[in-house]
């Protein structure tokens, strides 16, 4: 099999906020490096980082603190996350928004008085949020993207990676083995040091709002190479994707958030608020539970045509709501429906994924020469993300992987030796699809998103999650029979279909196993049979990695390395929060 | 291909033939009753520094707007670009102004 | 559940779809039968062309709600993000054609190279040049302040390249910046935190720069943001034409 | 594909395309006219052979053709010098129309004045 090869010091995989912080700050540190971003899309016009509507969290508000953002985290993550890294979050987000309005260009919303403007999102005890309206990552993608492509930084454009290919004598990473999806051609680089930021994104649900570039090619690729991975059954859920039916890829987009908060109406199929009979907030209760009660309700057989509830707006005024959430309107709107006036048919859709592989908060991995930044590394969220720490994670930790990976850089005098052996079976095995005879691959692709969403989703138990790993053993193995068209390859997005798949059942298998293993209910993950927290004090994450081909899950104890639960960091004469109450 | 400069001057030209044209449909909307005469005309014009400023400004003003303005269309509409265009611009400008300035004498000159 | 699918699909009726394929410069016109949906976009009809009739149909997006600016191309003649088309909406006479985004080479049939789009971003400075460093306080803006507003008005842009689709000028003048690329520029002429105002004023007074623009205004006729390129290079009009006049002094 | 489905249909866009139509051609005719007009000097006879030529109906339909071009280039031209140096109006479509009724309103007169 011809290759082409290639050689760099720093390689970038993804351009959300992780990868593109990553490249600036690593050119900044050490710009005698020769940098390369490598990305499936176009650089900035992928992944999720560009999708961020709510904003970004970062304690800089009046009486907020780096303490009170920590322990927020702490405590939405139901005492879960590596503190160590829940702490760098916090503390680090401080600065790089700085870093953001300053060097970037960013503009954030603000007061009249010229000072930011923030707001709380569920789970905060502060306003806290820092936001452009409800487009938030177009402008942090857009501006960050304009200071990559103005860098003399190497760019490899739809150029997907397909493995981690270790060096011959297993000291390290070689490099990585890409396709280069517009000729169809193998692409080998070699780098010193490697960031994997591609993103996570949970779209093996049958409903989810990631973009459609993510399909857990990263957390894959690592399991192959043997990286351990934690936090594997934590998929969080948004209460309220857009349901128009199969068929259309609008189904599945999230519809924001504040649409609920705002005094929205959850009804039932036959017209009934329900929410109540779930949890005292109702509508505006956390995106778990709300999530939760409308899977319950659409399990009893209350639903909409389509199997899923209504969200119904028009009690506030159909003009109120067009002029408060323009954006969210006009995107209905253009889709042929009516948010203001009308009801909208929604559903829970899969929305971030907050396992990923263990890191240490400098971005390291169990392989020297690998560094993971972003939704891609777990930790930081532990069994729930908070609302606006998905950006604020990529983009703090994109930045310290770029400096840590530049000093790194500097301290090696030559590329690593790629074990051939590794690259020739990366290559057969995305080979393999070419070599059966082609047919469709959407059916499959169905058959999971249906699998987990029925037994690895919202609602879980033993029972469901040991058919749903069966099921998708199955698909897997189905996989495997099925072919595509090898007579051209340039541009070929059926074969990357098939290979989307592939990394999706992949990480399927060990989200349906790590939440067999848990038998208790945090944050996103809910066990029917095991509702129950569990003790916080011996609290434990799950612990997945590949030997031999079979995936073992583990469990490792979390360290309070700086909070206990029960304790709190804030000073006694502190207030519980300081959201004015709604 | 217009830069700033060029730009500059089309948009100075153009505000600067603005009168003038109005004032040049006047005058024909004004003259034509009853048909034309070349005897009309140049009894009009002739010797009329005021005309022939008029006239002369004109044919100065729409030389330079008007090569301007052919040079875009060239470059858009035909491709031709760097010397090329700048032969083309120059010679339709100073063409314009020849066969302008000798037709502004021709009707003005006692 | 499957008993709805069925009726659906007794019931369906047909849209003729005719997709651009090729490479490079070769191409031509193929005719698929696409069954119309109720909720569909055209993004949606390329998806299942690619999924059910023809496996080796090229084009690109990726976020499907209108914010990645992926998705962009030429339906029924007119440039337009196609994960946020309704179908019905741009229907003629049962008829759809979809080509690629104009004014970009073709990559592979509805798949558009974008490259040079960008690097016309670049060259028209539409990069911030900071004044203050991470070390510094975030600083003290009013939002209401003329100038802000002005760049409210035009910042909302997702790099679709439909604007730059829609323009003759792009189609002509191969130095040409384009809409997009001088409507951030004229964001940051505006904007106080920037420290590269003269360089950004030089880099959009060239021969591609702004004074080539002609105002035909399909830019604003097609964004699908609603922006109005025209009126920003407008304003780099205005403030190259004081600079003019500034420099001569 | 016709005209009407593509990018360009709209009334700006045929703005545009009358503003540059009206230009090349009186660019065009600009040398004619000067030609023309030189024969004061070198021969009066031919010039007033010309003006007689041009009390021919079909020829004073063509003028009021080149009286149209003339003022739509201008109010044109103004409407966009107006767009480029005042501020921003949304009424650039009704700024199009205008020019070009106020073009057939000033070449008008000129043709009921001609005949
Ligand atoms: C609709 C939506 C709204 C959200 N709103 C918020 C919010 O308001 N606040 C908040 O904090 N968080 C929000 N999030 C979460 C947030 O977007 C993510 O947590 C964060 O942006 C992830 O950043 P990232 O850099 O890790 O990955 P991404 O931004 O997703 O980037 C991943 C990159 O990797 C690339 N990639 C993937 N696979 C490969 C491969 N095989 N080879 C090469 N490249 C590859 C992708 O193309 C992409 O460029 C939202 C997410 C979604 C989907
Ligand atoms: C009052 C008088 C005039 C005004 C206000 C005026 C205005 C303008 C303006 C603003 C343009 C630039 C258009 C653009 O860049 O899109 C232009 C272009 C042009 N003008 Fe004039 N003009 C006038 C008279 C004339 C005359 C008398 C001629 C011809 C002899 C002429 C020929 C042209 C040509 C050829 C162009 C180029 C058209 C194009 O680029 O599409 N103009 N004019
Ligand atoms: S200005 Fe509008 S059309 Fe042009 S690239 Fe931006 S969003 Fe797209
Ligand atoms: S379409 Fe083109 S000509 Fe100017 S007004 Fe828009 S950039
Ligand atoms: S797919 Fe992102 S804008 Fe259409």
């Amino acid at each position: 099999m011809q290759i082409e090869r290639h050689d760099t010091d720093i390689l970038i995989l993804g351009t959300g906020g992780a990868g593109l912080f990553a490249a600036l700050h690593a050119q900044q540190a050490a710009p005698e490096q020769k940098i390369t971003i490598a990305v499936k899309g176009l650089i900035g016009k992928c992944g999720c980082t560009r999708m961020v509507q709510g904003g970004y969290n970062v304690a800089v508000g009046t009486g907020d603190s780096v303490e009170r953002h920590f322990m927020d985290t702490i405590k939405g993550g139901k005492w879960l996350p590596d503190q160590d890294m829940a702490w760098k979050l916090c503390k680090t987000a401080v600065e790089r928004i700085t870093e953001l309005e300053n060097e970037i260009g960013c503009f954030f919303d603000r007061n009249p008085d010229g000072t930011l403007h923030q707001k709380a999102f569920a789970g905060q005890t502060a306003d806290r949020t820092v936001h452009k309206g409800d487009l938030t990552g177009i402008e942090i993608i857009s501006r960050l993207m304009e200071q990559v492509l103005a860098r003399p930084v190497e760019k490899l454009e739809e150029h997907r990676a397909i493995g981690l290919i270790p060096a011959k004598g297993g000291e390290g990473l070689a490099g990585v083995l890409f396709i280069d999806m517009r000729r169809g051609a193998f692409r080998f680089v070699r780098a010193k040091t490697v960031l994997m930021a591609t993103g996570g994104g949970p779209t093996m649900y049958r409903y989810h709002t990631p973009s459609g570039d993510k399909t857990m090619d990263g957390l894959a690729m690592a399991l192959r190479l043997g990286l351990p991975l934690r936090d594997m059954e934590m998929v969080q859920f948004h209460p309220t994707g857009l349901l128009a039916g199969l068929g259309t890829r609008m189904t599945g987009t999230v519809l924001e958030e504040g649409l609920r908060g705002a005094g929205g109406y959850l009804l039932n199929g036959d017209g009934q608020r329900f929410m109540f009979d779930y949890d005292d907030h109702g509508e505006r209760a956390t995106r778990d539970v709300v999530s939760r009660g409308m899977y319950a309700e659409m399990r009893a057989g209350r639903t909409t045509p389509n199997g899923g509830v209504y969200i119904s707006m028009a009690h506030l005024g159909p003009d109120k709501v067009a002029s408060q959430f323009k954006g969210m309107v006009k995107r209905c709107a253009d889709c042929g429906f009516d948010l203001a006036g009308g009801r909208v048919e929604v559903v829970p859709t899969a929305h971030y994924f907050m396992g990923g592989v263990v890191v240490d908060p400098e971005t390291r991995t169990a392989i020297p020469g690998l560094y993971v930044a972003g939704e891609d590394a777990g930790g930081a969220h532990g069994s729930n993300r908070l609302g606006g720490n998905g950006v604020a994670n990529s983009t703090v930790y994109g930045g310290v992987a770029g400096d840590v990976m530049a000093a790194d850089a500097r301290a090696m005098t030559s590329l690593r030796t790629p074990d051939e052996a590794v690259l020739e079976a990366e290559i057969a095995r995305a080979r393999h699809p070419l070599t059966r005879k082609a047919q469709p691959i959407q059916p499959l692709r169905e058959a999971l998103m249906d699998a987990m969403w029925e037994d690895v989703g919202v609602l879980r138990d033993a029972e469901g999650l040991k058919r749903g790993a069966a099921r998708v053993a199955e698909i897997g193995a189905e996989l495997k029979e099925i072919g595509v068209a090898d007579d051209n390859l340039a541009f070929n997005l059926t074969w990357h279909d098939w290979l989307n798949l592939q990394s999706l059942v992949e990480i399927s298998d060990v989200i349906a196993r790590a939440a067999l293993w848990r038998e208790n209910s945090r944050g996103a993950h809910y066990r029917e049979d095991f509702p129950e927290t569990g003790d916080l004090e011996s609290s434990y994450f799950t612990v997945a990695r590949q030997v031999d081909g079979e995936t073992e899950v583990t469990r490792e104890a979390v360290e309070f390395s700086i909070v206990r639960p029960g304790e709190t960091l804030l000073k006694e004469d502190e207030a519980e929060t300081l959201v004015a109450a709604q | 291909m217009l830069d700033l400069r060029l730009y500059m001057l089309q948009r100075i030209t153009a505000i600067l033939m603005a009168p003038l044209v109005l004032t040049h449909i006047a005058v024909m909307v004004y003259a034509i009753q009853g048909g034309l005469s070349a005897a009309e005309i140049l009894g009009r014009t002739q010797g009329s520094l005021g005309w022939a400023a008029f006239y002369g400004l004109f044919v100065a003003a729409v030389s330079v707007h008007a090569a301007i303005g052919l040079r875009a269309i060239l470059h858009e509409m035909a491709g031709l670009r760097g010397t090329g265009l700048a032969i083309f611009t120059w010679a339709a400008g100073l063409g314009l102004f020849a066969m302008g300035a000798r037709a502004v004498y021709a009707v003005t000159a006692a | 559940m499957g008993n709805a699918v069925d009726i659906v699909a007794e019931r369906e009726t047909h849209m003729t779809v005719r997709v651009w394929r090729g490479q490079g410069d070769q191409g031509r016109y193929e005719s698929f039968e696409v069954p119309e949906r109720e909720n569909q976009t055209v993004l949606d009809v390329v998806t299942w062309i690619q999924q059910n009739a023809d496996p080796s149909l090229s084009y690109r997006y990726a976020c499907r709600v209108g914010m990645c600016g992926s998705c962009a191309m030429t339906v029924n003649g007119k440039p337009r993000w196609t994960c946020r088309t309704h179908v019905q909406k741009v229907l003629d006479g049962g008829i759809l054609e979809i080509a690629p985004l104009r004014n970009m080479p073709v990559i592979k049939d509805l798949a558009a190279d974008m490259s040079g789009f960008f690097d016309k971003w670049v060259a028209a400075e539409g990069v911030f040049h900071p004044t203050a460093t991470r070390t510094d306080e975030i600083p003290k803006i009013d939002p209401r302040e003329e100038r802000r507003v002005e760049i409210d008005n035009a910042i909302e842009c997702i790099n679709c390249g439909i604007c730059y689709a829609a323009c003759d000028v792009v189609a002509a003048n191969p130095d040409y910046l384009g809409p997009a690329a001088l409507n951030r520029a004229w964001t940051l002429v505006n904007d106080q935190k920037d420290g590269a105002r003269d360089a950004r004023l030089a880099a959009v007074s060239g021969g591609g720069g702004c004074h080539n623009c002609h105002s035909q205004q399909g830019c604003v006729q097609h964004c699908p943001n609603d922006l109005n390129p025209t009126a920003s290079i407008a304003g780099l009009k205005r403030e190259t034409a004081k600079s003019f006049f500034k420099w001569r002094r | 594909m016709s005209l009407a489905r593509t990018h360009r249909s709209h009334p700006l866009w045929y703005a545009y395309a009358l503003h540059r139509v009206s230009g090349l051609l009186l660019a065009l005719f600009l040398p004619l006219h000067f030609w023309v007009l030189s024969f004061a000097l070198t021969d009066p006879a031919r010039l007033d052979g010309f003006l007689h030529w041009a009390d021919l109906p079909a020829v004073k339909l063509a003028e009021f053709g080149l009286v149209f071009l003339l003022a739509v280039h201008m109010f044109g031209g103004l409407r966009l010098i107006a767009l480029e140096f005042l501020p921003w109006s949304g009424r650039q479509k009704a700024y199009a129309a205008a020019a070009a009724a106020l073009a057939f309103l000033v070449a008008g007169l000129f043709l009921l004045r001609a005949v």
